[in-house]
């Protein structure tokens, strides 16, 4: 596919976008696509990223330099051909017009957050959004974007703390049906933690190294809890197929 | 959708495999291609000459615990462990789709002990649309702690007692890491098996040096990908000078180049494996770019190829 | 001239390997380092921690008709074919050089029966200056058809011939083309052993699709490089849990990431092969390289990296 | 190295000029360097070079584009950083003051004549060369080189033919002392054919493919004639370090 733009928007972020085929643009916001990167020191296995924004002609990905495999890509130019299958993955469940909302995510756990958003604002949803940086340098979010309450690590964006306090103070004075939740580990589990003790559905999008993001090497696996190992009698799901979203209450983190 | 049309061409893909008759010498290789069905919306996996399943094994397995795959620079680790639905489950769920495909089936046999893989055999046996077995013989054997496939007495046995259970077309998929794989496919042919495939995975190992740990949670894995191709052609070359029946070649297999030199080392199909991850339309472009390679040389039939390596002078 | 100041650094790298001391634990690898003169004016010869010559054998060798060497995509093969001088001409025109370096001489013995062998290391015990020998067992042994090192009994039988000859430091270089390296580890030992160095090369072939020829004369060759790491990673680990004496690791190292990964996984020492032919100062480079890595986790003596992989919990 | 210049200088063909090592700016005629190609599609080995010309402070190379390596240092940008090494080989024997020499060479065989043409001139010596292309648009010899006679094989330049032929001619009426050639081996065996009919001493460059290009991996060897077999004892000989110039008799090409 042909490369439309690729723009660095923060400290080590890039926005890419591509041409796009059909199948492509009827993705759906927590679908990933998985990118064969060329060049020097090309990784071997193909590159997974969620699907940040869909528009008539182009999809986007917003990706964070960290390592040979990134690199790689921001060094794409208006015109290359790059070699992206998908979308892959279940997306989110959505289902959400009755219920009330909130997006919680770090840093690149964010685009896929972000491509939920616009489709709930076309669906007349508005729902509260939770954005954490390390500091305001690395913030990526777009103007399009409002209603965002921001943390950061050094309280240059935002509040200074964790993302998890917002949604901790959040919870506090609004009533939430459904949580969204995308980022590194540690903050998911502290959110499906605080999800846990307010009884409130939580739904996490996982990441793992993908040998191929199609559901054949079975390699992506993450425990299942042990609600569905009773109700499925297995171990493990696969999280490129049977997510990358999961019902909070499903998995083992 | 990637659809081929034969009708273009002027090259006959045909072969004979045993008593099979593949439209393409190209197979997916076992554990590379799930159960057949999940690519079906990119690659009309009816294109591929046959299906090798995933190993089946008596009952349901989980498989290892993660990590178990990693990347290395020209090729992977995997140590999943044999995870599959067992072959209950497999009847039920997965047979149904893989009847409804115009290929060749041939389902992967795994076992840890001889009765494990009659087992699944004669389950299987009453089942339609079948059109033969590939036998595992890579699995730790609980009496010995060592592979089926690391003895000829061994293999030979095990090839004997699951030739007793089946008239199907039965092949049998070598172990690489082996002082002497003529040996092992010698004593497999003399117990009438049809075919040979090989190989499995090397033994391979990471290490990722910040953590100090293995890049694999079971230590060891099995290595696949480009990097194991001239240890594959040796050992397909090696095996069709001791033995008379038709050789499946695997190992990194990834272009219609790599297709060519396995056939000309002495293989009569190949079969293509982690390449699916890389690229899940890598047979749709292999099939095209053959044509252009056997063109080139005025080969109207593929299996014009076969062994047909030159010697220097 | 690339000269490796020590003084500089905050890491000792000097090992012990059995009776041996080296300054550092990168040797080079038999026949990737010719006489050890060849490059001297490129890098300080001294610098290694040791050399491993080529293999020296009772006569000279011309060596395999060529090409015996091809390109591969991460790695080579070679069918030189133990090309050398002969021991006599060894002695006279090589050793000369290698007594005046200040680093470990280990000479390579190679032959196609035992008595090849002592005949080699009985004209070498009056030099002075040899600090050991490294006996390659992947020779053809004329007798079974095999290799010395494919089989435990006749590597063990050969260990103990040449251990009744000499008293020097003795390291046997084994074969990855086995099942189970770890029983001809385990046999070398009891055989007395001082050491075992591994992998040497792993059977290869390349085919040229144009020509449809091996790409080497003698159809198979040894295969080098990075491509073969993962390989040697695992067997270096399954020796190291099998054997007590000290281990050099072998087999596409490239890179100080690449040393740190063997000793972590049991290698008291290495050594740089194939890296020799494409970057001859890597041996700088890894050193430098290894201080980083050493510093970066407040390690000071490099051999504490040995053996100290951790496990997943 | 950095790379100084990177010019296409014919059809296919470029002339590469890099920062140089005092090392390698005393580099003999015959002599070549190993390069370090890396790019998207590396290949293992270095790729080695003749050097077509050494002033203070660059060194040039010559060379076609044939596959994955020639392409990458095709791409090659001033200022970009090249891993070079040598001077390596043993170059042309330089005791030519007495004699009368003749340069014959083919294509891509041309570049190291070059640099001993350079070198006789600066000694103030006059060499007859004889130089053979396909057809005119491969034809990269500078202007600085005078006195050369061309051949082509469609006679777009100089006499259509061979440059053997050229050889030939050139022999009815000129007396010569040492023929230096390089090129194509078929070129390079007419040549010998026809110094030795007229008993005329030949120097000839060789080209095998190189493992390492220093003398340690034992690869690139080229047959002993059976005068220097009897001689040394062995049936081969290195061509990188002992060669990559052979005097004619001492080899079977
Ligand atoms: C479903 C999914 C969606 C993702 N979406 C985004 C996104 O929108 N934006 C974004 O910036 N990143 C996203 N990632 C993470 C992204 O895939 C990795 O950052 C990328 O693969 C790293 O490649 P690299 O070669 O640059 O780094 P590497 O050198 O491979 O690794 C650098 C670091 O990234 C980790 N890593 C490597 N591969 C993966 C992988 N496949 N999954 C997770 N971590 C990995 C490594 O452990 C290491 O710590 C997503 C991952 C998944 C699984
Ligand atoms: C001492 C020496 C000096 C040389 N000087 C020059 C020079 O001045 N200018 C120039 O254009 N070329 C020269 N060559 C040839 C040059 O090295 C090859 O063209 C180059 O290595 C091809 O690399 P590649 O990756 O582009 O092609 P590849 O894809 O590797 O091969 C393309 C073609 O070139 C042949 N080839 C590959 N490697 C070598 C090799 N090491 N030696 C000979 N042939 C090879 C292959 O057989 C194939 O036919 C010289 C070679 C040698 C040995
Ligand atoms: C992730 C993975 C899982 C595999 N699972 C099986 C398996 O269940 N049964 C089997 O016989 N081979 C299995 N293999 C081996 C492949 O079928 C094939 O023999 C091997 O990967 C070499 O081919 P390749 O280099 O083309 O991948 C597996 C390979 C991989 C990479
Ligand atoms: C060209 C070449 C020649 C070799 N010759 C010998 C030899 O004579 N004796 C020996 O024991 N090993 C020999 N080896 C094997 C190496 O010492 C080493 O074991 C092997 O190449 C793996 O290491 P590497 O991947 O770092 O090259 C040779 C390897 C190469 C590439
Ligand atoms: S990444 Fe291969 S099954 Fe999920
Ligand atoms: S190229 Fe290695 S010895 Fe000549």
């Amino acid at each position: 596919m042909r490369v439309l733009s690729n723009e660095k928007n923060a400290l080590n972020i890039y926005s890419l976008t591509f041409e796009s085929t059909s199948e492509l643009l009827e993705s759906l916001p927590g679908q990933f696509v998985n990118i064969n990167v060329r060049g020097e020191d090309s990784p071997f296995f193909r590159r997974p990223f969620s699907i940040a924004s869909a528009t008539d002609d182009c999809i986007e990905i917003i990706f964070e330099v960290v390592g040979a495999g990134t690199w790689q890509l921001s060094t794409l130019h208006v015109g290359d051909s790059v070699d992206v299958i998908g979308p892959l993955g279940l997306g989110y469940d959505l289902d959400f017009t009755e219920s009330k909302s909130l997006l919680i995510g770090g840093g690149v756990g964010l685009p896929p957050l972000m491509f939920l958003y616009y489709k709930m604002k076309n669906k007349g949803i508005e729902p509260q959004f939770l954005a954490g940086f390390k500091s305001v340098s690395y913030n990526f979010m777009p103007r399009n974007i409002t209603n965002v309450h921001f943390s950061s690590d050094d309280g240059s964006l935002g509040s200074k703390g964790y993302v998890t306090d917002l949604l901790i103070e959040t919870l506090f004075h609004e009533k939430v049906d459904h949580i969204y939740a995308c980022g590194p580990e540690p903050m998911l589990s502290k959110v499906i933690e605080i999800a846990e003790e307010n009884e409130i559905r939580c739904s996490v999008s996982i990441e793992k190294v993908f040998g191929c993001g199609t559901g054949i090497c079975f390699g992506c696996i993450i425990e299942n809890s042990l609600k569905r190992l009773t109700e499925t009698g297995r171990k493990y799901s696969l999280a490129c197929v049977e997510g990358t979203v999961f019902d909070a209450g499903d998995i083992n983190l | 959708m990637n659809e081929i049309s034969k009708e273009r061409w002027d090259v006959d893909f045909s072969i004979r495999l045993g008593s099979l008759i593949l439209k393409n010498p190209l197979l997916a290789a076992s554990g590379t291609y799930g159960y057949g069905r999940e690519l079906n919306n990119i690659l009309k996996t009816d294109d591929f000459g046959g299906i090798c399943t995933k190993s089946i094994t008596p009952l349901a397995r989980d498989g290892n615990e993660p990590p178990r795959i990693a990347e290395l620079k020209m090729g992977m680790l995997n140590s999943i462990g044999l995870a599959n639905v067992g072959v209950q489950a497999f009847i039920q769920d997965k047979i149904p789709f893989l009847q409804s495909l115009e290929t060749n089936i041939i389902v992967n046999v795994a076992g840890f002990s001889i009765g494990d893989y009659i087992g699944v055999i004669q389950l299987l046996e009453d089942i339609e649309g079948i059109d033969g077995y590939e036998i595992n013989i890579s699995c730790p054997n609980v009496e010995g702690g060592l592979e089926f496939g690391s003895s000829s007495k061994s293999a030979a046995k095990l090839t004997k007692a699951l030739r007793a259970e089946t008239d199907r077309f039965l092949m049998v998929k070598l172990s690489p890491n082996i002082t002497d794989i003529s040996e092992i496919a010698i004593a497999v042919e003399g117990e009438g098996a049809d075919s040979l495939s090989l190989i499995n995975t090397l033994i391979g190992m990471g290490i990722e040096i910040d953590s100090e740990k293995p890049i694999l949670k079971n230590v060891y894995g099995g290595y696949s990908g480009p990097a194991i191709k001239p240890v594959a052609l040796a050992m397909v070359h090696k095996v069709f000078h001791s033995v008379k029946i038709p050789i499946v070649g695997i190992g990194g297999i990834s272009s219609a180049e790599d297709v060519v030199q396995f056939m000309l080392a002495g293989a009569t199909a190949v079969q293509l494996g982690t390449v699916n991850f890389l690229n899940p339309t890598a047979l749709t472009e292999i099939l095209e770019d053959l044509v252009a390679i056997a063109e080139s040389k005025g080969i109207r039939n593929i299996s014009d190829f076969k062994g047909r390596l030159k010697e220097w002078d």
